[in-house]
């Protein structure tokens, strides 16, 4: 099968990070020290020229927004955007006591800022990701989060799960606005989606109510992750040819007659008019990321692969779209 | 083994390629003369050639109602019914009612909006039917969208099933030279999920419909005032928000509550306007009908312009269900008056749940 | 340093286990297939006898506890003892809308059991570790928790961490009571507390609110866990090798003259009228768990360790006990 | 550098060993003429052998009252202050005043619970103290549990500080044969956390338990009933609800509420019957006083038999903090009357937090 449905680096980790891994099993029947995942804050910290006390771990990020989303929706409203991570979506719709969504149209994908604004007028939760997933746009620029931010009622949570692709980051107004969170993940950009670490940069307000989050991660985690950050050079060697690949795929979708919206990151959203598009490509091993439960029908999210995935994925659709039986 | 009726419109979709608006009553013979072909078998059979199951025992119409298609692949059938030559939506209504008397699982045919108010009015929500799209005009959410995603609802069965809409051009607007769906009714269909939607999430997803139905009425009729006289668009979604009122809507029809009792039932654009005077506020509750997104112009033309100036745009709430809103590019207007359609237009605010609303742009 | 402060299982996973970790790491920058998942809910199905489908895995038992408590003391009063495992008591004090707990007082450390059948007047979820962390005593039987569960509107969710060294449980109560959860860990009993595992086996009314809890864990977690579940002698020789140790400290400890609650498990709950002894034990290089802060001053929780680290804790209790310094 | 005082009270303790209640005043000749041997001086030793931190500067006390401890080690220390060859309860506090003049960071003093209060009269909470135990009585919780912990306490500073009570023996009830407990007041003592307890928790507990306290506050202060009279008992938990309804609260007696309203100041046994006269329904609120648990005979013996008897034992409310429940194996009564208290005992609620009760035996 060839994964392009769930935004995973095509690359794997290191070397290094490999062996990081085989001599994590030593005492894997003590739970991990706390001196690891110091050490792991305090790589975090130089790499994102961030305090080593604001870094909250976690493995994986959809528990930290779950956790967050949990804590501050009880006496707060919620805007989210739609689409956004969706399991983070569904979470809130199901357990936040006020939530608003902003849907993202065709085909600029923005988000309409006075409507934020004017919903200000309540202790609210705002959480988006910055560049949206599945979108791939950019959804938030500095003047608009400082606006936000100025209101200390408002609490706002930046999703920077794909970041390393941008280079666009909130997190230096951490230290200056207490309610502002960014949340990060290494499981995409670093490669090490199998072993799940994500993190949060907690402005104080953030920091004071998830302080006692759990501190006991898996230890191939943590050895895996600080072995990583040693070497950000690799990762960002990986990025450039994911890029590389994506001006590739893009101009290989849009002459098969795809319409595709231009993102900034390690995936595609395109529209295709053929139906049940994802379940033809499965049929076919390919899997992308169908869009149409829980947005819009004729959507669809393909994560950048290796060059000869990509290559099938393209020789695919261009036999699908061809293909009258397949559409009405 | 699962009994499947099949019933075809071999005339449906042939005004499409010479320019008419479809194939009802007389238009037919217009289509003929003017040289059309059918489309129909070929969407019939991509559909058979795609379903997989075995399990299939076909109830099908005589010849080119059902019969002349089924034959030419392995599944076991039989033939009901009798057919004149030249087929009306007479015999698609008979032919109907005798496969529902015959219990069948499940009901497949093929035709455009006409034909799926025919089924409906011969069948209604008996049994889940699955429609091949051949007409000319579609703008009922009813249809299947390719033949793999028709032959996909026929394997699945028994699956979960969902509402919906039957719409159909508006013959009163259309004789006065106007486009305009009208929102006929509900037909039940079968729910695919695709299949990359890695783990089922809600054993049956119509009770959680249902459930976030209410849950929207009951967010709505919280936030009901007292000194307003609320006007209840047609549509399923306003059903629950009636029934959480105890007040019998009409599906189809406008509705005017004013507190809390039933002041005006399946009202006209005269009565409303007669409402209207009596009472100083009043807000319109409306969802969208049809896959387009339309909260004004389909299935409510009571709402004309001159009412909804009168209410006001800052009186219009809209709800809809998550799952309906959120596969919207966005909502649209099409009141026939341009001023009024401008003034509609923007973001508006969207009730999907209790405590949940969506923000969406409207054009 | 000696640990027996976390109730680690001294002993390390099965050479298996070890390699089921080191092959784990080929596909690392994927996230982990569902059939992992899946497997491994097959394998705890079947070890526990209970249907797969009511299995939620979790990257160690605190996330679950986290969640149940965040979701379901919302609109309901909150029952747990005081002590239990402190992580969740802390939680669910800031979070849980209104809660009562209930404190085990020595020398039995009971539960009231007719107070709490007198709070459940209205929608309560009930939260308690059996056997009971750090007291080591069972605070349930069937006859109660029955009597609890055939009330609908109460919820309740046992953890039971400690199982395999009691063998008593309720899991096979879930298919019948929609209200009740048991929670799991294999991080002790099976020496994988490094990699984190945790479950929860659900009733109907549990699963379908947490249905959707995040599903893609550490692959190692996975490889290791399915792995140990294959060899569950492994585990049961360790954890007889752990209570006839248990004996032997426990006897060790009334020599000196320190009293001993006996317990069913791996730990020890002790008493000893030196104050600061966990702190003064640690400069001699070995932990154990102070239950001052959190509970009564004097207690302390001391985890079974290897036959030497037990020797070791011994030959150090006896020389501070006889030390007059550290006493008034 | 800090700036750290030493008081040491050179006759405490000497009582227990001859079987008297304490060296207060004329007792300490009877101890002499008994034989008794002071235990103060190893104590005091054992602390400052333990000390680790270099930076401290000390301001004793002249000979036994401080200075010939502190001679024997390295720190650098200046003498403060006179004293009489056969030191009083007003040498204490003479020296201590001139201590807190000079600006000390730290007070630590050594003796029992009547140097305690003298402390406790001389500078209140002012610095914080670190009390090394070595008196007869210790009924305060302000000592430190061992040579170890009080070093360590000192070694902490500048650490979290929290509220410790000064416990001392009721003289009248004494002079009537009884012991009872009387709570005089607070000291501020460092706060040190078990070195194993992984990662601070709160930057600051002092705040947090504040901040607990107004929340106990606050949920008594909604559910108090407006035709009940409330008996507020002694204790900085009890001000913190005092505060709540804006009340100026006595902290080591006894106040009558009624209807949000102060009706009663300080008041004893006699103007409690009185008032109890007078309202049909009444409650108790107190806290458990010292480190035993006790909410009834320690520090509250206005709160009589026969008071608790006319209140009821169902109209007794307990409030604490989660912190100090928690430590206590259990709650005590001890009202000098056998069926009263044995009509207290079995489980009770604590309220702890905001909707946070505990519920835990009374022995």
């Amino acid at each position: 099968m060839i994964r392009l449905h769930m935004n995973e680096n095509p690359y794997p980790p290191s070397e290094n990070v490999l062996r990081a891994i085989k001599d994590s099993i030593n005492n894997i029947n003590r739970y991990s020290e706390l001196k690891y995942a110091d050490k792991l804050k305090e790589a975090l910290a130089s790499y994102n020229n961030a305090s080593e006390k604001r870094i909250i771990l976690s493995p994986g990020s959809e528990f930290l927004l779950r956790e967050l989303i949990n804590i501050f929706s009880g006496n707060r409203k919620l805007i989210m955007t739609n689409p956004t991570f969706f399991p983070a979506l569904k979470h809130a719709i199901r357990n936040a006591r006020k939530i608003i969504k902003h849907q993202l149209s065709p085909p600029n994908f923005e988000l309409n800022r006075e409507m934020i604004l004017e919903e200000l007028y309540e202790p609210t939760l705002i959480i988006v990701d910055n560049p949206n997933n599945p979108t791939g746009k950019m959804l938030l620029d500095r003047k608009f989060v400082m606006e936000i931010l100025k209101n200390k009622d408002i609490l706002l949570l930046v999703d920077e799960a794909y970041y390393e692709f941008v280079k666009y980051t909130f997190a230096d107004l951490v230290d200056s606005y207490p309610n502002l969170g960014i949340v990060r993940t290494m499981d995409k950009s670093f490669s090490l989606a199998g072993l799940r670490i994500g993190y949060l940069i907690a402005g104080d307000f953030f920091l004071k109510e998830i302080y006692d989050f759990p501190r006991f991660l898996p230890i191939p985690t943590l050895f895996a992750a600080r072995e990583a950050l040693k070497n950000p050079e690799y990762m960002e060697e990986n990025i450039r040819k994911i890029l590389i690949e994506r001006k590739r795929l893009e101009s290989g979708l849009k002459k098969i007659g795809v319409t595709v919206f231009s993102g900034e990151v390690n995936f595609l959203l395109i529209k295709c008019d053929i139906p049940e598009l994802s379940t033809i490509l499965m049929d076919r091993g390919i899997m992308i990321k169908d869009l149409s439960t829980d947005w819009i029908e004729g959507f669809y999210r393909v994560s950048v692969g290796l060059p000869e995935e990509n290559d099938k994925f393209l020789a695919e659709m261009e036999k699908i779209t061809n293909n009258p039986a397949l559409k009405w | 083994m699962i009994k499947v009726g099949l019933i075809v419109n071999p005339i449906s979709g042939m005004g499409g390629s010479v320019g008419l608006k479809g194939t009802d009553g007389d238009a037919y013979k217009k289509a003929i003369e003017l040289g059309a072909k059918p489309v129909v078998p070929r969407r019939v059979k991509d559909t058979l050639s795609l379903i997989k199951r075995k399990d299939i025992y076909f109830l099908v119409a005589k010849k080119q109602m059902g019969e002349d298609y089924v034959r030419e692949f392995s599944f076991k059938y039989e033939v009901v019914g009798e057919i004149k030559e030249k087929t009306t939506a007479e015999d698609t209504k008979k032919i109907a009612k005798e496969l529902i008397s015959k219990e069948i699982n499940l009901l497949v045919f093929a035709g455009g909006d006409g034909t799926a108010r025919d089924i409906y009015d011969a069948i209604g929500t008996s049994v889940p039917v699955v429609a091949i799209p051949s007409g000319v005009k579609m703008f009922s959410s009813v249809f299947a969208l390719s033949p793999y995603a028709a032959a996909k609802m026929i394997d699945s069965y028994p699956c979960e099933i969902t509402d919906k809409e039957v719409l159909d051009i508006d013959e009163d607007a259309f004789r006065n030279n106007k486009l305009a769906a009208k929102l006929y009714g509900y037909l039940k269909v079968p729910k695919i999920e695709s299949l990359l939607q890695q783990g089922k999430e809600s054993s049956n997803l119509t009770v959680a419909e249902r459930k976030r139905k209410r849950e929207i009425a009951k967010y709505v009729a919280e936030r009901m005032e007292k000194d307003t006289l609320y006007l209840l668009g047609p549509g399923t979604t306003l059903k629950s928000v009636a029934d959480e009122l105890k007040i019998e809507k009409t599906l189809l029809g406008i509705d005017a509550v004013y507190k809390g009792k039933m002041v005006g039932k399946d009202i006209n654009e005269k009565e409303l306007l007669n409402l209207l005077k009596k009472h100083k506020k009043a807000k319109i509750i409306v969802t969208p009908i049809g896959g387009n997104g339309f909260i004004f112009g389909r299935g409510s033309k009571q709402f004309t312009p001159q009412v909804l100036e009168l209410v006001g745009e800052k009186n219009i709430i809209v709800v809809a269900t998550q799952e309906k809103v959120s596969s919207l590019e966005c909502l649209r207007v099409d009141t026939g008056d341009m001023k009024v359609d401008e003034r509609l237009k923007g973001h508006i605010r969207v009730i999907t749940g209790y405590k949940e609303e969506m923000i969406i742009e409207v054009k």
